[in-house]
């Protein structure tokens, strides 16, 4: 069976800076992968060019064995694939319960498009369940920008777990959140990998190292190292490039 | 030096700041603690001049900031750094940092530019990055850039929300090093933080508001004043 | 019936055509107060309403639906625009009313696309150009034209009919332009023309229009050895004062000048200049003989019954401050004399005039 | 289960069927008094309301503001006048008005949509300009002079028909069109494809992360805007007898858009509304005062700045309480409890 | 004729004629680039105030003030006009979700107000102020009105001054600044609301001082506003917005194209012509010739 995602030999640049340079990696199906780096290290960038985004000077993007390098975002999100960011990115105009619900439209089938919304039944039900899960139900009428920064991160995760994908990359998604909700965060990315392979960008050390199955490390635009949580944590340039020396 | 009493605000309807009192002297860092929603961000966003304060007074070095628009507040010497870094699209990063030195007035261009290359000597990447719109910056980039733009001013009052969200651990040291320094400038720093066990080792002292009220006030190098804190923010 | 004779007035009161409206309005104006002191219409007094149709047909035709419908007008005049004279006619068959234009010049008002109840005081394209294109023959025999009108129906219309009227007597055509209306600068069309090297330029562009193509000529020097003609709504008492300078020696066939010598025009300016502190122009002037012809007819016939004004009103001869003026039955085009006038020293004098039935043209209306 | 948006259309729909009513009563009196000016003026204004209709839907939905919707108004307009002078037929010549604005439309849409925000304004501002310059250039379309003689037509239904010079009967005719307009656009955004729409006003740049293709959507609504205003335009012609370049101007397109913003945007009746004021404002203050451009300029800046949702924005939200009628959540009681993370709750 | 005449003659006069028109159009659209690419903000009424300069550099002019003087008086008697339709009109809707279509709509009602204004005030009738700098200069048998070359100067220094201000000192990144997140600058200590009305009442200054300079060619009537407002208004967006080197090199171009395409094609497909013009280059760089995305 082919890697559910498989990154080959990605790269961007932008004017003369290579944010992303021959990057590759493979991540397998219900791990948690995680990549992590130093701020500019080009993550970020490479969400933007697994998830449609942004378009691959260089490099292919498989899919389930599938190469999808240069779709589109939505066709990315069709084949499985869906994306938090890491600046909150919401329909802030609309209600919590709304943009959820969107996500969850989704589910339904293309022929129901133009049917009555209160006919998709499986996207309200998916929403309901969305707004219990992320405690957010008492809230659900409340304009999604009036929500507190913390509660607007854990809407964003929210959204893009309501249309069930089978590939999560959730960037930096504990930014912002409580100690309680981090921790919860971390319950919640663990049960997911049931229905659900993830790929993490973290910062919080503490969480990368008890959460992921494997590492990638990006320094420069470049992947620097990867491999299993405590090895690449004791590797010598991953200590000087991240951790700096303490 | 810093004197709030009895702060109250609102967003419409909604009560965010319940009665809040604070001191500070200069050169002291405040952690100030919650969990989401409770108002943290609400509460600098009131001594910054975004929100009005419906009641109650801040005083800074024994001028009055209620009711002041935030270019006044800003030249009454309060810097603010927001949860959401705030980096002007279609600004270079030098435009961006060039905007912090109006907090103070009357420098000559010499001290201005000697100000600005301080900045990029502290922080080689903005430098490398000058010329570059600051909204293309990385997080960890934008997050700089928006503490130095306040650096670059002479700033008596520091309003720092969530600096170390979204930084590699590098880079967090880096942020905390600059809020000491700040400190040691003699600036009164008021510092929201998740990540409370980096806060706490520069911070003096500490409050954990909930629902708008400060409920509980404690000192960073109180063993169990930290126990305290922690059974209040982690549930 | 009693009770006073409505008088509706469709006609631009905002917008480019204004300073028209004004005449217009100011002609017509003066018209009502003449012959409500002198008795009215069969005895009762005349009103007139306004309504602004802001240059555009489709409002032009929803004001005068008002007019005809709820203030229930017995005649309706005013309209500036050949669009709006051609949509407003439409709208007078449906609702048996008469209506009258008093500026419009497109040939087609009176032409192929004539209305039993629509009629036209006025002089149109084809009545100026046979006295202009007359007159220039006489002043420069076989000279080279070039033509330069307002890119609209308006300005086809002048040209195409000076320029057959100036071929028939000899001149030969160097060119010709169409510049888009309330064009800024017109020194982009002064290359064509100097290449196309001509003794004289007609042109038919109006107001402000006028102002620059007149005064950019000038500024590039091109009137010392130019002889510029054009329609009669080209250098009015409106604009004549911009044009200042360049205005000298511009002629134009018109069916209306100041100096007119009779009494009645004498009298007539006089009482437009106290009104309105302005001369009354061609429009003023026609605007104020059509209330002149409804009343001739309307008391002809001892009512405003739609078809018999109609019928009083083809073939009618009645006095204006212009002189004598017919309208003919075939095509509802008033017959006047035309005058060549021309500037002299910022004022129009009358070089020259041709009789009306010379002036006026084959009639080209099959409606009716 | 009621949304937000879902409330907010029932809200326009009472006012809609305030509306029908209204119109219902008017179209009696009118036929008892024998009028036929206000009848065929609030003919015309629904005509116009079409328009504002499809700018609202653009504008209010899709967030994308069309400053040339005259154009399709303005096409539709010209394709029923050349159809009914050829072929007298009312159907005929909205089905031919229909067809010409989709394959515009979707031309113009191809265009359009390549950009966004105040380009996208200014683009298809662009797009009507050089096409009724192109019309008023036309000799074989009247150019500026337009083209009279549109025949008063029949309009058949079935074994009944009825002249389109009954101002009562064509009254009701453009009011069933355009309230069924209406209706079709409501209906669109009670689906789940009109809700990608909102999305894409609240957020374009989130929307295909989501799955849902922001060109597709843009284009699906351009379209169908377009034809709202093509049918619209096409009834134009019917009720005036001519057609004039003047309606594609941008004189036509920015009225739609103030109607918009009179009624309120977004609110799809407050379109109408608005439209149906402005058209009536105008004919009264026009023929009150000689500086209706005062009365008028000064109206927009008062309305843009003490009602800027409109006036339907303005009244819909004390409808839209009275649907909801259950009290409504304490919001300042919620805003400031803590968010509430059970634990384990997530997992 | 032969090729040299046709391009003595014809072209070289034509090319000519249209750069001054250019220039013309660049003034207007340099107060409209300002206020639309820094506010973001778009000013209907623009028009209108480069109207109101003509007219009060007429009514003064008459009153016996010299031209010279005109230059710099009017431009400082629209700035509290300027400021006065900021503090009134815009700032009160300025903060609303859709600036863009609130500013455009209050902008445009108050442009119909000032040209119904001016039409009480002064008639309808069009007017003319003398030139200031009459006579003309040969050069190659091409001749060139001594007015119009001094607009040509003048033209160029005024564009280079805006530029120096807009482009090389703080008080543009003031601007921009504040355009774009209001509470953020005030917190740098920008005074946001005096930045707001100084820009605003610049731009309609900079239409007030195209006025003044244009009105003896192009002539005074209360429509006057409506004239170059469109044509301006493509070169804003061709040029992309807030830029003024954009601003500058569209209007070069378009008035190019017009008397370009006025010669080789017809005068009446001029319009078509540069409309097309400006949606062809939306497509295909939306943002502009020297524009920046996202800058607005
Ligand atoms: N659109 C762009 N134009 C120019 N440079 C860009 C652009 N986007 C990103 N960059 C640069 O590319 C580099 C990588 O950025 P990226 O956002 O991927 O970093 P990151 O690893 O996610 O960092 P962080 O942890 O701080 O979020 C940075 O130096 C950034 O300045
Ligand atoms: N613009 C607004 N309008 C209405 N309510 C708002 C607005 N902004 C914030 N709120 C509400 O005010 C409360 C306090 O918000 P605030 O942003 O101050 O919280 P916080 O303590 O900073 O939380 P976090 O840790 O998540 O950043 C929240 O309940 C939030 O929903
Ligand atoms: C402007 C006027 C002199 C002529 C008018 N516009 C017409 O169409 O006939
Ligand atoms: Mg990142
Ligand atoms: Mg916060």
């Amino acid at each position: 069976m082919p890697h559910v995602l498989d990154v080959r030999g990605l790269g961007i640049s932008f004017g003369g800076l290579k944010a992303v340079d021959d990057v590759s990696f493979s991540v397998e199906r219900h791990r948690i992968t995680t990549i992590i780096g130093p701020n500019g290290a080009g993550k970020s960038t490479l969400f933007n060019l697994i998830s449609g985004a942004l378009t691959p000077r260089s490099g292919k993007v498989m899919i389930d064995g599938v190469e999808m390098t240069r779709d589109s975002a939505e066709q990315k999100k069709a084949a499985g694939l869906s994306r938090s960011f890491q600046i909150t990115n919401l329909f802030f105009e609309l209600t919590v319960a709304e943009n959820l619900r969107l996500a969850a439209q989704l589910l339904e089938p293309p022929s129901r498009a133009l049917l009555p919304i209160r006919r998709s039944r499986r996207a309200m039900e998916k929403t309901e369940q969305m707004l219990e899960r992320f405690a957010l139900a008492h809230r659900r009428d409340e304009l999604a920008g009036n929500l507190s920064h913390g509660d607007q991160r854990r809407l964003e995760i929210a959204v893009c777990l309501a249309s069930e994908p089978k590939i999560l990359l959730l960037d930096e998604p504990t930014q912002g959140m409580s100690h309680a909700d981090t921790r919860d965060t971390a319950v919640l990315v663990r049960s997911l990998t049931e229905d659900v392979t993830v790929l993490l960008i973290e910062h919080d050390i503490g969480l990368v190292m008890s959460l992921s199955d494997h590492v990638v490390v990006m320094h420069q635009g470049r992947k620097l190292a990867e491999g299993p949580p405590n090895v690449v944590r004791s590797d010598p340039a991953v200590q000087a490039a991240y951790f700096g020396h303490r | 030096m810093l004197a709030i009493r009895g702060l109250h605000s609102h967003y419409g309807l909604s009560h965010i700041i319940q009665g809040i009192d604070l001191d500070a002297r200069a050169g002291e860092v405040i952690g100030i603690f919650g969990r989401n929603g409770v108002g943290k961000t609400t509460l600098l966003k009131t001594i910054a001049g975004w929100v009005t304060a419906s009641a109650g007074t801040v005083t800074l070095a024994e001028r009055g900031l209620c009711g002041l628009s935030p270019d006044r507040v800003c030249h009454a010497g309060v810097g603010f750094v927001p949860e959401d870094r705030r980096i002007f699209p279609g600004l270079t990063v030098e435009e961006n940092l060039s905007l912090g030195l109006l907090q103070v007035r009357g420098r000559s261009r010499q001290q201005e530019h000697r100000a600005i290359d301080a900045i990029y000597g502290r922080f080689p990447r903005l430098g490398e990055r000058r010329h570059q719109l600051g909204t293309t910056l990385s997080g960890g980039e934008q997050q700089m850039l928006a503490m130095a733009r306040v650096m670059v001013g002479e700033p008596r009052l520091v309003l720092i929300d969530e600096p170390s969200e979204g930084l590699a651990p590098m880079i967090v040291a880096e942020v905390f090093a600059i809020v000491r320094e700040l400190r040691d400038r003699g600036a009164i720093v008021l510092l929201v933080e998740q990540n409370v066990h980096e806060a706490l080792s520069v911070a003096d002292r500490f409050h954990v508001v909930e629902r708008g009220k400060i409920v509980f006030s404690g000192e960073a190098g109180v063993e169990t004043d930290c126990t305290r804190l922690m059974q209040l923010i982690a549930v | 019936q009693a009770g006073p004779i409505k008088i509706g007035v469709v006609t631009p009161l905002s917008g480019t055509y204004t300073p028209i409206g004004q005449q217009v309005r100011w002609g017509l104006e003066l018209a009502a107060k003449d012959i409500n002191a002198a008795g009215g219409i069969a005895g009762r007094q005349t009103i007139l309403i306004f309504e602004d149709e802001e240059a555009n047909p489709a409002v032009a035709v929803q004001k005068a639906e008002k007019l005809f419908q709820v203030e229930k007008v017995d005649f309706l005049t005013g309209t500036v625009n050949s669009g709006s004279t051609l949509a407003v006619a439409q709208l007078a068959e449906r609702n048996n009313r008469l209506a009258a234009t008093t500026v419009s010049f497109a040939d087609s008002i009176t032409g192929d696309k004539c209305s039993p109840n629509m009629f036209r005081v006025n002089a149109r394209a084809e009545q100026q150009s046979v006295a202009l294109a007359a007159w220039l023959e006489k002043e420069k025999p076989k000279s080279k034209v070039f033509y330069l009108g307002p890119d609209y129906e308006m300005g086809r219309s002048t040209v195409a009919a000076f320029k057959a009227n100036a071929e028939k007597n000899g001149a030969q055509s160097m060119g010709e332009v169409f510049a888009p209306l309330d064009s800024k600068d017109y020194t982009q069309y002064f290359g064509q023309i100097r290449a196309a090297r001509p003794q004289v330029v007609y042109t038919s562009v109006a107001g402000n229009d006028t102002v620059r193509l007149l005064t950019q000529l000038q500024d590039f020097g091109m009137l010392s050895n130019l002889t510029v003609v054009g329609a009669s709504g080209t250098v009015t008492s409106q604009n004549i004062g911009a044009i200042g300078a360049a205005a000298e020696g511009f002629a134009t066939g018109v069916g209306y000048s100041t100096q007119i010598d009779t009494p009645e025009n004498k009298k007539f300016v006089e009482a437009f200049r106290a009104a309105n502190k302005a001369d009354p122009d061609l429009y003023g002037a026609d605007s104020y003989g059509v209330l002149f012809a409804y009343k001739a007819s309307v008391e002809k016939t001892g009512s405003t019954d739609t078809d018999k004004v109609r019928e009083a009103l083809r073939g009618l001869t009645w006095k204006t401050p212009q002189g004598d003026k017919t309208i003919r039955a075939g095509d509802h085009q008033a017959m006047q004399p035309m005058y060549v006038v021309r500037v002299n020293k910022g004022k129009f004098d009358i070089v020259t005039s041709v009789p009306a039935d010379k002036a006026i043209g084959p009639d080209a209306c099959t409606r009716f | 289960m009621l949304d937000r948006l879902a409330v907010s259309m029932r809200a326009s729909h009472v006012l809609a069927f305030l509306l029908l009513a209204a119109a219902l009563g008017l179209a009696g009196i009118g036929a008892a008094l024998d009028d036929s000016f206000y009848l065929r003026l609030g003919t015309e204004a629904l005509i116009f309301a079409g328009l504002a209709l499809s700018v609202d839907l653009l504008l209010g939905y899709s967030g994308a503001l069309s400053l040339g919707q005259a154009l399709y108004f303005g096409i539709g307009a010209y394709v029923s006048a050349l159809t009914l002078m050829t072929f007298p037929s009312f159907w005929l010549a909205m089905a031919a008005a229909g067809l010409a604005t989709l394959v515009t439309a979707t031309i113009g849409g191809l265009i359009a949509n390549r950009v966004r925000g105040v380009y996208f304004a200014l683009i298809t501002f662009g797009m009507a300009q050089v096409v009724a310059k192109v019309v008023y250039n036309t000799r074989e379309l009247g150019a500026s002079d337009g083209m009279i003689g549109i025949p008063v037509v029949q309009i058949q239904f079935g074994p009944v028909a009825i002249s389109a010079g009954n101002p009562v009967g064509f009254f009701l005719i453009v009011l069933a069109i355009i309230m069924g307009l209406y209706g079709l656009s409501a209906y669109l955004l009670e689906t789940p494809f009109g809700r990608v729409l909102t999305a894409l006003k609240a957020n374009e740049r989130r929307v295909p992360f989501l799955g849902y293709s922001v060109w597709r959507a843009r284009m699906a609504v351009y379209i169908f805007a377009g034809l709202v205003a093509g049918l619209s335009g096409a009834l134009y012609p019917v009720l005036r007898g001519f057609v004039s370049p003047e309606l594609m101007f941008f004189a036509t397109s920015g009225n739609a858009v103030i109607s918009v913003i009179l009624g309120g945007v977004g609110t799809l009746i407050g379109a109408i509304y608005g439209a149906v004021l402005l058209v009536i404002l105008k004919s009264i203050i026009g023929s009150w005062t000689e500086h209706h451009l005062i009365v008028i300029g000064l109206l927009f800046m008062l309305c843009v700045m003490f009602l800027p949702k409109g006036l339907v924005g303005f009244t819909r939200p004390w409808i839209e309480r009275r649907i909801v009628r259950a009290p409504s959540q304490e919001v300042g009681a919620s805003a400031v409890s803590p968010a509430i993370v059970k634990s384990g709750s997530v997992s | 004729m032969s090729p040299i005449d046709y391009l003595q003659f014809v072209l070289a006069p034509q090319i000519l004629n249209g750069l001054t028109l250019g220039v013309a159009v660049v003034l207007v659209a340099l107060g409209l680039t300002i206020i639309f690419g820094m506010l973001d903000v778009i000013n209907m009424s623009h028009g209108e105030f480069y109207a109101v300069g003509a007219y009060a550099a007429l009514a003064l002019g008459a009153a016996g003030v010299g031209f010279w003087f005109l230059l710099v008086l009017v431009p400082i008697l629209m700035i509290p006009l300027g400021m006065a339709a900021e503090r009134l009109l815009i700032r009160p809707v300025f903060d609303s979700k859709d600036r863009h279509v609130t500013t455009l709509l209050v902008t445009f009602g108050l442009g119909l107000v000032v040209e119904d204004v001016l039409k009480v005030i002064f008639g309808a009738n069009t007017q003319r102020p003398p030139t200031p700098i009459p006579g003309a200069t040969e050069w190659f048998g091409i001749l060139v009105p001594n007015y119009r070359l001094f607009l040509l100067a003048v033209g160029a220094a005024i564009i280079g001054g805006v530029a120096y201000v807009v482009y090389r000192t703080r008080l543009g990144a003031m601007v921009r600044a504040a355009a774009f997140d209001r509470h953020m600058a005030a917190s740098l200590g920008v005074p946001v609301s005096v930045v707001y009305a100084g820009t605003f009442a610049f731009g309609v200054a900079l239409a007030g001082l195209a006025g003044v300079l244009l009105a003896p060619i192009y002539s005074v009537f209360p429509t006057m506003g409506r004239d170059f407002i469109l044509l301006a208004f493509s070169v804003v967006i061709v040029g992309g917005m807030g830029s003024i080197w954009g601003c500058v090199f569209a209007g070069l171009l378009l008035t190019q194209v017009q008397a370009l395409a006025s010669l080789a094609i017809s005068p009446i497909w001029t319009d078509p012509i540069v409309f097309g013009t400006m949606v062809v280059f939306l497509m295909v760089r939306p943002q502009g010739l020297f524009g920046r995305l996202g800058h607005a």
